[in-house]
């Protein structure tokens, strides 16, 4: 038929945010019902190459649009500029495209996304203010190399140097829950001082908090993450987690796709940052 | 030739020349890799302050049992010259079907969670007959099949539980994973216990002794009248059987159970094995070296955290140490052998 | 020191040792070997199983090193530590136990050495396939395609271009451990004719082996290794047979091997088959005969006349493509070699080191890998019982070892042909085949496993020997099959044993057909 | 017979009884694993619509470029009996040390892309140096080697880069990398060469008959006078190399150089390996058959992308398909065979 294919390309969706996210844009398909979806995600994170496959793939196909969250900032560019020159209308949301490297391609693109820097100080903000200053804190780090994990450092970092506390270590767990007990576990045997955690995302802050379980310091450590995920709504109930944040990954691919629609429809082309919503989560908000 | 078969009874033939030596070559040789865990052990004690205390070793023997239950199961197969990379995505697959059984609403917690343990165990044992069925059937490497597995497995468990992540397990199944007796956590001593059946299993039972025959002629074995086919699938079906164990172990510890855990876990448990001595072509090896194997891998990525390097040179350093561990064995080898 | 001659230093050898030692751990291979050759000669090596003859093979060419000893090559010491060094010195090796490459071709492993070559480095397959057809046919293998895989060959044949590999290189001194092992007459005089031809160029052989007719069919001279030590060296002319078999063994053999045999052929059916085809077989027909509890039966025939493939299919090691076997007169359809074992049926088969043997485990291990259901209780193997077994099991086929738990490769190439044997010894069978159930058995220990044998048949058990050594043949059976193509050319009777006649028989195909 | 070996002339025999159906069963032996990717291009050509268009096989061949390469080294060092578990780390590292070298400032753009061209080469060079040293000189499984040197090179790669991302190479170099002539890319040639070369070297050199004759009994071609040493090195270094150039590739396509780039690389490469035909335990195979399994893979992957199955149906396709080409191959062999 002659609706508009809309190509949506995004990251692992083994991760439970972007699966979330391609399930939000699913129901936007079917509640819009002008337009086809067609979305396809990645093996892991750093699969850029799968991303750049489907990006090819969809040019192919001749998409009308395509909406993307880059697993790389830069290694998409090209690509993306091809889609862009073949008369693709392109948006990019998530994770923001490297700016120069965009310059460099002679590509303008605008980018629809949050502010993961920002949500990452909410959090970090919130730690300090229940510390206080001089609380001696770790961060555990997302993916080194991913933009939206150094992002999040930054902005712990940020909440750090405002809230003058005390970083004793920061450190990478990839992501992932088992790895973070375990890297957790041997941070407080370095530092059996510790008073608050910066997880750079949810799944990392449960391993968080079942090592502080195991150590028998429950309710002595405080524990920020990202991302509001289902599995922590207990921790923040029980108060073995402080807060979360949330970036609404479920609208997020949604407004990408009504952007795209929008410009598709003859709307003006998109530019700069159009900011989406974040959140701080805490107990309160936990019903 | 092999440690597990000799290490189970020293000469005791009339002519039994040696004694005291046979006995001191034995336990070096059963020992294996031990030497080079005794050397990390002390280099970590000296250069970090909190490697020795009872906590950090709580923490070490907690981090280390995962791996040590799949590195068990692994030894097996890869004992019969065969190799698993499933294990890592079928534990993930088994923790999402225990965890959906568990979660189950209405069920009685201790009902619940037998029940899940048993369906662990039986998707385990599904994913392991599957492995080793193809792989015997058609003899087809288990390198290929189980690379094939590692995909079905992770996309079966992506699909049953699309994507999210399992909670909210029992009070008291979470409370047991943390449990310890006189600090050594209970998890751990339950992978001992694996350990211990293992052992038993290879070293003195005629299965065990088919199997490392198996390894080493497959041929001879066959015209000996052994039934081939029957003891790769078995072998395949025991490692499923231990990555179901796995999958409750790492439930118990962690209280989730996601799609997307146990990624690389392959790699590790087959690092413990051939790090522990064991012959990647097979017929050669011992439980008890993976156990010290899956013991190297778990203290030096604890040390090193502990000594404060940055996460880039530990890795590095976590690299150049394994090869220098086998390095170390070779040494060792040598020496027993004069 | 016995009657021996004393090995004395000689002034015209090519290659001298002196005062040569080894040892393996707690085993002493060599205890002091002395040993001339002279250039021309062809020079025997003879001992009994583990008297050290392989080992000091290995330290000529380089793979293992002494612990002692001098040796010298054209007047220079001589001290290899790879196997280059002992090519580069112009030593070339046939080893006991087989060092093919079995997925190239039956060419490229001839010339794997020393491949001829073209510009940058490319394979001259042209040449390369030129030399290895004249290797084959020099010794006689017309029949093999150079391009086939080593793989795809029976181990006469095996055995065949591992000797056309060491005659290519251009050396001064040829080594042959134990050539005629798997050889059958016929390959056995081609080897001859060659070794002849060499000695004529003045090339040094060295030649070990267990026939002692051999030794005296080609040899210059000889020396006898005991429990490592070389106990003496003399010109073949001025020894006799029982003198070298005296020096081996350090007494006098009882005449146990050609004790008279009487003939048994009258017992209860054991298994028949009725046009039994292996696979590999041409002809529908098949294989058809009878064999008896009580019964030796032989079966001779020429290399790749399919003799091993008739007792593959009866052990379903290769499943038979049609006929039928039949057990005490009931049809059977073994689907696998246990099939087989449970219906009382054991195989001993021809080559140790793929198909025998678990190299790297137990002696004990592989004695008892085909009966462990009687060392183990509810499944657990019984250790003590299981080295009680072997002892008593290698006492029986002479077995030289030092313990049971001592691994397969340490024992010498014939005390590992016994430990096959003690393996299916052990699990009592009704029915034995034997393939080849005597390659590389000394003097000695052979008498004892014919013996053996003989005691076996006298206990009711049906034997179907295998076997390229026809005296072997003549001296056991009460029947021989002859074997040619696949097909029974025909039954000999005891009372018409000759060699003449069986191998009028075994040509006979190929007299009718002409060589291919 | 390995299969470069018959390719590389059919039975002249004097005798050569064989004529049609020697070259035909030949043809179809080379083929290999050809049959399960006719089977699969034919799957979705019927089941897709854009998969048997001009840009879509364009699409594939640029997509199968950089494992085949990696796939090529790999063959070498498989061949041998061996494995390489680092390709997907070194890459990585070449990588960024090649995009270092190439955005040094106030470099010519010619000069710099060689230099970068070069340093990656040798820095491929370089592990695989290390590789095969340690595992030829100590004796030690190259499995646990090329694993420690996976953690050796990631760690390297992260620490030179600080973890940052390289970009704006020279335009003509990333041009380059998208180039096509006649709708097939020059990336991909260059591969297509490279495979030329490997099959040459293997099946026409004294040097690959060796490698060849290594992995099929190392101990026979120790005593027959080849230095193992010399020829094991050399198998780990040619794959280094390749997994340089590989590296260079992934940069002219990708236009980034990352210190996270290549993870996983290895499987899917040992994968085409033993796809294609190649015995994990050495000794047997051939590199065309390497590039039909590198084929075979990419297609699948593409396939399943136009299909618009949903990610998790698609790993869990992946993983049957995989398994079903090499039950696919073993039912070929006995057709040949017989
Ligand atoms: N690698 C080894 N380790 C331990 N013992 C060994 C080893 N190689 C040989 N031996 C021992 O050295 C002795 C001599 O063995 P060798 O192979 O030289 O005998 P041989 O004269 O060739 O016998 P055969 O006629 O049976 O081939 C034997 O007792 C054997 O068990
Ligand atoms: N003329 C021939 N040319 C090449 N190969 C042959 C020929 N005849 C038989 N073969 C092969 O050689 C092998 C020898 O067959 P088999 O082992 O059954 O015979 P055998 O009489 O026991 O001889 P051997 O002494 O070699 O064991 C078989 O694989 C057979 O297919
Ligand atoms: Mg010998
Ligand atoms: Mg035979």
């Amino acid at each position: 038929d002659d609706k508009p294919v809309v190509g949506l390309v995004m990251k692992s969706l083994a991760n439970e945010f972007f699966k979330n996210m391609l399930e939000g844009a699913k129901a936007h398909e079917a509640k819009r019902g002008d337009y086809t979806l067609k979305a396809v995600g990645m093996q892991s994170e750093t699969d850029i190459e799968t991303q750049i496959n489907a990006v090819e793939s969809f040019i192919t196909e001749k998409v009308d649009a395509i909406v993307i969250a880059p697993a790389d900032s830069r290694a998409l560019v090209p690509p993306l500029k091809r889609a862009v020159d073949a008369g693709i209308t392109v948006v990019n949301f998530d994770v923001s495209l490297d700016e120069k490297a965009k310059q460099e391609a002679g590509l303008t693109l605008a980018f629809v996304g949050p502010d993961n820097r920002g949500g990452a100080k909410l959090a970090g903000d919130a730690l300090a203010k229940k510390l206080g200053q001089g609380a001696k804190v770790v961060i555990i780090e997302g993916n080194p190399g991913a933009d939206n994990a150094a992002q999040r450092k930054l902005g712990f970092m940020d909440s750090v140097e405002a809230g003058k506390l005390d970083l004793l270590d920061s450190r990478t767990a990839h992501w992932e829950t088992e790895e973070a007990n375990t890297l957790f576990s041997n941070m407080l045997t370095a530092h059996p001082d510790i008073q608050g955690v910066m997880a750079a995302n949810d799944s990392m802050a449960l391993g968080v908090v079942k090592a502080i379980d195991a150590a028998g310091k429950t309710g002595k450590i405080e524990v920020v993450g990202f991302d509001n995920i289902p599995a922590v709504q207990p921790l923040l109930k029980e108060k073995k987690m402080l807060a979360t944040v949330d970036q609404f990954g479920q609208e997020m691919a949604a407004n990408a796709v009504d952007k795209a629609l929008g410009v598709l429809k003859g709307g003006k082309p998109l530019e700069g940052w159009v900011k989406t919503d974040i959140k701080l989560v805490t107990s309160d908000d936990v019903k | 030739m092999n440690a597990a078969m000799d290490s189970t009874d020293i000469d005791r033939s009339p002519a039994g020349r040696a004694d005291f030596a046979a006995v001191s070559k034995t336990v070096l040789r059963e020992a294996g890799i031990g030497l080079a865990l005794v050397v990390l052990i002390i280099v970590f004690s000296v250069t970090t302050q909190h490697f020795l205390t009872a906590s950090n070793i709580t923490n070490i023997l907690t981090q280390v049992t995962i791996n040590l239950v799949l590195s068990i199961g692994m030894t097996f197969v890869i004992l019969i010259g065969g190799i698993d990379l499933s294990v890592g995505s079928v534990l993930s697959f088994c923790a999402v079907v225990a965890g959906t059984v568990m979660t189950l609403p209405g069920l009685d917690p201790a009902l619940a969670v037998t029940l899940a343990v048993i369906s662990a165990v039986i998707a385990g044992i599904g994913f392991g007959l599957f492995n080793g069925f193809i792989s015997a059937y058609w003899a087809i490497p288990s390198f290929i099949v189980t690379l094939g597995t590692l995909n079905i497995a992770r996309g079966a468990a992506l699909q049953v539980t699309n994507a999210s992540t399992i909670y909210s397990f029992p009070a008291a199944f979470n409370a047991f994973g943390s449990r310890t007796i006189y600090g050594v956590p209970v998890l751990f001593l339950i992978a001992l216990l694996l350990v211990a059946i293992a052992w038993f299993v290879l070293a003195k039972t005629v299965f065990g002794r088919v199997l490392y025959g198996i390894g080493n002629n497959e041929e001879a074995a066959r015209l000996a009248g052994h039934n081939i086919f029957f003891y790769k699938i078995a072998a395949f079906t025991i490692c499923g059987a231990l990555v179901g164990i796995g999958a409750i172990i790492y439930m118990a510890r962690l209280n989730i159970a996601s799609p997307i855990i146990g990624i690389g876990f392959e790699l590790n448990a087959i690092a413990a094995v051939i790090i522990g001595g064991t012959s990647l072509s097979g017929g050669r090896g011992s439980v008890v070296g993976t156990l010290l194997g899956a013991c190297i891998i778990g203290v030096l990525a604890n040390g090193l955290i502990l000594l404060g390097l940055s996460d880039f040179m530990r890795q590095m350093i976590t690299g150049f140490v394994i090869i220098l561990a086998v390095i170390l064995d070779k040494y060792r080898e040598r020496l027993t052998k004069a | 020191m016995p009657d021996g001659i004393r090995p004395s230093a000689d002034a015209e050898a090519l290659l001298h040792l002196s005062g040569v030692r080894k040892r393996f751990g707690g085993v002493v291979a060599l205890d002091g070997v002395s040993f001339a050759l002279r250039a021309g000669e062809v020079h025997a090596l003879v001992g009994e199983n583990g008297a050290g003859k392989s080992t000091l093979i290995k330290i000529l060419c380089g793979i293992v090193q002494r612990d002692a000893g001098e040796i010298e090559l054209a007047g220079a010491p001589y001290d290899p530590h790879a196997p280059g060094d002992a090519k580069s010195a112009g030593i070339q090796v046939v080893h006991q136990e087989f060092n093919l490459l079995p997925y190239l071709s039956v060419a490229e492993n001839i010339c794997f050495e020393d491949m001829p070559r073209k510009h940058f480095g490319m394979v001259d397959y042209t040449s390369l396939y030129a030399k290895a057809r004249k290797a084959l046919d020099a010794i006689g293998l017309a029949d093999v395609d150079v391009r086939r895989p080593v793989e795809s060959l029976g181990v006469a044949h095996r055995q065949l271009v591992e000797i056309a590999r060491a005659l290519m290189g251009e050396s001064r001194i040829l080594i042959l451990d134990e050539p005629t092992a798997t050889l059958t007459e016929r390959e056995t005089q081609r080897l001859f004719t060659i070794i002849a031809g060499l000695r004529a160029k003045g090339v040094a052989i060295v030649f070990v082996s267990h026939h002692l007719q051999e030794v005296f069919a080609i040899c210059d001279r000889v020396t006898v290794l005991r429990n490592g030590a070389s106990v003496m060296t003399a010109d073949i002319a001025a020894t006799t047979p029982e003198q070298l078999v005296s020096n081996m063994v350090g007494r006098q053999l009882a005449a146990a091997m050609a004790a008279e045999k009487t003939v048994d052929t009258g017992g209860k059916t054991a298994l028949s088959l009725r046009n039994l085809r292996h696979p590999a077989s041409p002809f529908a027909e098949g294989v058809s005969f009878d064999l008896h509890y009580g019964e030796m039966l032989g079966i001779a025939g020429l290399v790749g006349s399919g003799r091993t493939e008739l007792l593959r299919s009866i052990f379903a090691a290769d499943v038979a493509v049609s006929g039928e076997l039949q057990r005490e007169g009931a049809p059977r359809s073994y689907r696998n070699p246990g099939d087989a074992i449970a219906d009382g049926i054991g195989f001993v088969t021809e080559d140790r080191k793929e198909e025998g043997l678990i190299l790297s485990m137990p002696i004990a291990a592989n004695v008892t890998l085909a009966s462990l259901k009687d060392v183990s209780r509810l499944g657990l193997v019984d250790k003590n019982k299981e080295s009680r077994l072997t002892q008593k099991l290698g006492g029986e086929v002479r077995l030289k070892y030092g313990s049971p738990r001592d691994a397969a490769s340490t024992l010498s190439g014939g005390n590992q042909q016994k430990v096959v044997l003690a393996k299916w010894l052990a699990n009592k069978p009704r029915v034995l085949l034997l393939d080849e159930p005597t390659r590389g058995v000394d003097v000695g220990a052979k008498a004892e496993i014919y013996a053996l044998l003989r005691g076996l048949a006298e206990q009711g058990l049906a034997l179907l020997i295998v076997s390229s050594e026809l005296p072997e043949l003549i001296t056991l059976c009460d029947r021989i099959l002859v074997m040619s193509k696949h097909r029974i050319a025909g039954e000999v009777a005891r009372k018409d044993f000759s060699e003449e006649h069986i191998l009028n028989l075994a040509y006979k195909d190929e007299r009718r057909h002409g060589q291919h």
